[in-house]
């Protein structure tokens, strides 16, 4: 098999020459605090909650296009698709934490549970209380709420508990904003194709032409079944019945949809899905308070795409709606 | 023959050799039920550990330097798991230059201890403990080197009959039987290692 | 060969399709004056220059995610990758323009002139006044710029000539202005994969593993050359000196730079290649005035990516740095 | 037997047909050397004239319905070359619900002319222009129908030997070489339609 075509210098270089290129291109808005730790120029300050957020690379905007004033302090960069070890997450929460304790939120994935968890200890010994709230939006992923993976929906989550901690409210206050966010956000993707991870630039997996996988993880981690691609409605309806049901949002509600894609999947087919999302949350007497589309969590080039709904309440709505200023996302 | 300082940074060149062989053999069975990167989280985590035991007066020191550079370079799973394993292992070895060979099994014991500790992990899961569980038992009862070489082969052949329960493949239910852990096999190729070099 | 995987219902339809979604998406910015034809809610008004855009889809966000406050006024929308026959572009002049004459601005090809040409007489024949700016950005295109393509640089071009106009300056300043945008902007791209047709679905052309295009143009014509793959240093260096060499410009002088994705490319590549491109503008002596990283001017999911130059002048920079509030983009 | 309206609208539908079972043969042609959608422009803008004329009273009418139709469907460079073809020929045939046989190869000679006037074409750029002008040529010296199709053909054949100077391929340069142009290729489709249709 020829190597994945890739516009890279080196794979075991290339996170850290992304990041280079991250840090020119934004210099008004982030600035590196210690290696693998970026934090945000405007936002961090005494009184405040440190929001840190982290997880592995490749899925950009997520999680690095996320810090900013009004969102997260600081984000702690792992190597593609691998949890950051705990270093730059204490580093990262040494240089933005303002007296008012420190939020770890990341993907629930084994290799970051335990990464941060050891940061949490690290900081802890430092005197810094660190708290910990896990996104698990992936309704594909588990039954169990609690052990769903963190897929797109983090960038509502995070975005309501940056907003908490924004408006200078305490840990706790945040913390329950963030586990609210967290609980009333839903998830699911399909993907079309696989990715390649730039040291191997083979194909992560295997997806015959015609097929796709349903419920796909954003790290190539297999779905809850292979299945014939299907037409777009057809996508967005087995998304939106799986979601309507677990959501069982009265009529009346509002929600937020981000209507992702995984990477290589373009706007047209994003707003053809959307179109018929709008569609059923019509039909379902759901109003859209906001709507995302395009590529804001992503399996760097992996077909595919993602809905992500969110049932607003008026605070998570405030919170949504709260101004944020990030390298690569702009509210407000 | 003791395992000495300079014994326990052949071992690390070597898991650093082997490793990047194994890269993509990983990758590709971390595919079929993960994320596709455990050869390389593997591969960078013994190439760093590997940079770091060099000049040290201990094998305290050794495990320890290795820990802490394979955790850095890594992160992911394997990284806090080999760690801890890694910083069992040092406290095993102690603050000397060199241990007699007698001793070395107890390496393994502790590391596996480590893991089990960091992982929560326990025999059955379809993780690497499949692999080191086995293999500290069969030290444990005083076995030889190929014994605790054979003993983690056969757990990490069985994780192909297991259904995953921890980790990145515990989602996929069903679809990861037939597959072997990744983490469970390149177990295997550092106890491999270890039964060449300490042996 | 099998189809591509793609995201749609039919083919035929996937463009209206798409339309149905951004109207629903963006209530707020965007609404339907007459079929294929997208009017900015809030913009248009007496006495401006109405800046009417337009192209094939399958560039997203290029062209409708451009259309708002302080940019375009309105956008007809062609099938993909074909020129949108005159009507739409009539229709969006006559919803938009507000006495002050019509500004039509696209990309230099031989279908869009020859439809926005008619659009431009049947204006005429209402007793409207409509000027054309043709965008000519792409340098590998020709060695006479009148022939050359308008490729992604349009984002800039286009923005420029927006700001003109909400300044309320008239036509022929507005005309000015664009020309002098159009002028001194400069990009060049390569592709390393083709991309598909909805219609089709089969890859619109042959390029094997280990090679990529040089001076591909944004609907797959064929480049300059066909070359091995290289380094991201060697791709961005290759663009680089060309660009430097035909800008012409002197140390000291600020560039706005737009680092682009043709698809799907993902931003770890980008910002690898940003990388670069920052070093050597610093080598250059030019200061990076704002750089703009993504997708911005696509051709649907083909893989690739294009390095733009805005080469500024002090008129230039207050056009670019006067806010604009868009579907898919904003400054300010 | 005149051509009459109802002889107009099988035309349209002939072509609406050939154009759909040619499409992807001219995506592929001209995804060699232009964006790889000639196929689709020509199937959807026939479709829509085919659908336009139908129960019009005059060939006149069918005509310039049938160009509205295919600019609106189409846009893109063969909507408006076509649409301008095919407003000519309406002016050539006039508004009459049946025009003698005989007269029309002047409607090839009115729709060559228009496509001429709206791309500034000449023969020898690589374009549709090399297939309809010596069509016309035939036409305006009293050829037989087939004798217009095979002037046409061998137009469109010798494309593949030049080098584009208009149009999308122009950017090409020699890269352009031997491969045949698509617009040709279809405009020969249209010319072999008419003559079975007209002739
Ligand atoms: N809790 C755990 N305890 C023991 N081993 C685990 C645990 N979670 C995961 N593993 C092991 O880690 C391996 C995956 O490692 P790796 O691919 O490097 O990390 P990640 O899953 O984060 O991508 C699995 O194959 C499994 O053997
Ligand atoms: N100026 C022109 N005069 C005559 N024919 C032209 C001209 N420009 C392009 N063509 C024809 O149009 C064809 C391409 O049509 P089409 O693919 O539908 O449009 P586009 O190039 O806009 O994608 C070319 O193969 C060529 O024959
Ligand atoms: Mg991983
Ligand atoms: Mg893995
Ligand atoms: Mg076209
Ligand atoms: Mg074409």
């Amino acid at each position: 098999m020829a190597p994945t075509q890739k516009l890279i210098n080196d794979g075991n270089r290339a996170v850290d020459e992304m990041l280079v290129g991250v840090l020119a291109a934004h210099p008004n808005h982030l600035t590196l605090a210690a290696p693998r730790a970026i934090v945000a120029k405007h936002g961090p300050r005494p009184g405040k909650v440190a929001l840190v957020i982290g997880g592995g690379s490749g899925h950009e905007p997520t999680f690095l296009g996320f810090v900013g004033k009004g969102l997260a302090d600081a984000v702690a960069v792992g190597n593609v698709f691998a949890s950051p070890p705990p270093q730059p997450a204490v580093d990262a929460a040494l240089a933005t934490h303002g007296g008012a304790g420190v939020l770890f939120m990341y993907g629930n994935y084994a290799g970051d549970v335990m990464n941060f968890d050891m940061a949490s200890e690290m900081l802890e010994m430092e005197g810094i209380e660190a708290r910990t709230v896990l996104t698990t939006d992936d309704i594909a992923s588990s039954s169990d709420r609690l052990k769903r993976r963190g897929v797109a929906g983090n960038v509502f989550i995070f975005k309501c508990a940056g907003a908490a901690a924004d408006l200078m409210l305490p840990l706790a206050e945040v913390e329950r904003i963030a586990r609210n966010a967290n609980a009333r956000t839903y998830t699911m993707g399909v993907a079309l194709s696989a990715c390649s991870l730039p040291q191997t630039r083979r194909l992560n997996f295997d997806l015959p032409a015609g097929e796709m996988e349903i419920g796909m993880g954003i790290h190539g981690e297999p779905g809850i079944r292979r299945g014939p691609l299907k037409s777009a409605n057809d996508v967005a309806d087995e998304i939106m019945d799986a979601i309507l049901m677990e959501m069982a949002a009265p009529a009346g509600s509002k929600v937020a949809v981000l209507m992702n894609s995984l990477g290589s999947t373009p706007l047209m087919e994003l707003y053809i899905l959307y179109a018929r999302v709008a569609e059923r949350l019509g039909q379902a007497g759901l109003t859209v308070h906001s709507a995302l589309v395009g590529p804001y969590c992503t399996s760097m080039e992996m077909a595919g795409a993602s809905i992500t709904l969110m049932h607003l309440d008026d605070e998570l709505t405030k919170m949504l709606d709260h101004p944020c200023d990030c390298a690569m996302f702009r509210v407000g | 023959m003791d395992f000495t300082t300079e014994t326990c940074t052949q071992l690390f060149q070597a898991l650093a050799i082997r490793m990047a062989a194994e890269r993509d053999a990983l990758c590709a069975l971390d595919g079929l039920i993960g994320d596709a990167d455990h050869g390389i989280a593997m591969e960078q985590g013994m190439q760093a550990a590997a940079a770091a035991v060099a000049t040290l007066p201990t094998l305290q020191d050794q495990f320890n330097a290795a820990a802490k550079a394979f955790l850095n370079a890594v992160g992911a799973s394997s990284g806090p798991l080999y760690a801890t394993a890694l910083m069992r292992a040092a406290k095993t070895a102690g603050p000397r230059a060199a241990m007699p060979r007698a001793e070395t099994p107890g390496l393994i014991i502790a590391m596996a201890e480590g893991i089990a500790h960091r992982g929560k992990a326990e025999p059955g899961q379809k993780t690497m403990i499949d692999a080191w569980y086995p293999a500290a038992e069969a030290a444990k009862s005083g076995a030889s080197w190929p014994d605790i070489v054979a003993a983690a082969q056969a757990g990490a052949d069985g994780t192909a009959q297991m259904q995953a329960t921890l980790g990145r493949a515990a989602r996929l239910g069903a679809r990861s039987l037939g597959h072997k852990d990744p983490g469970a096999v390149s177990a295997c190729v550092i106890i491999e290692e270890c039964a060449k070099i300490l042996g």
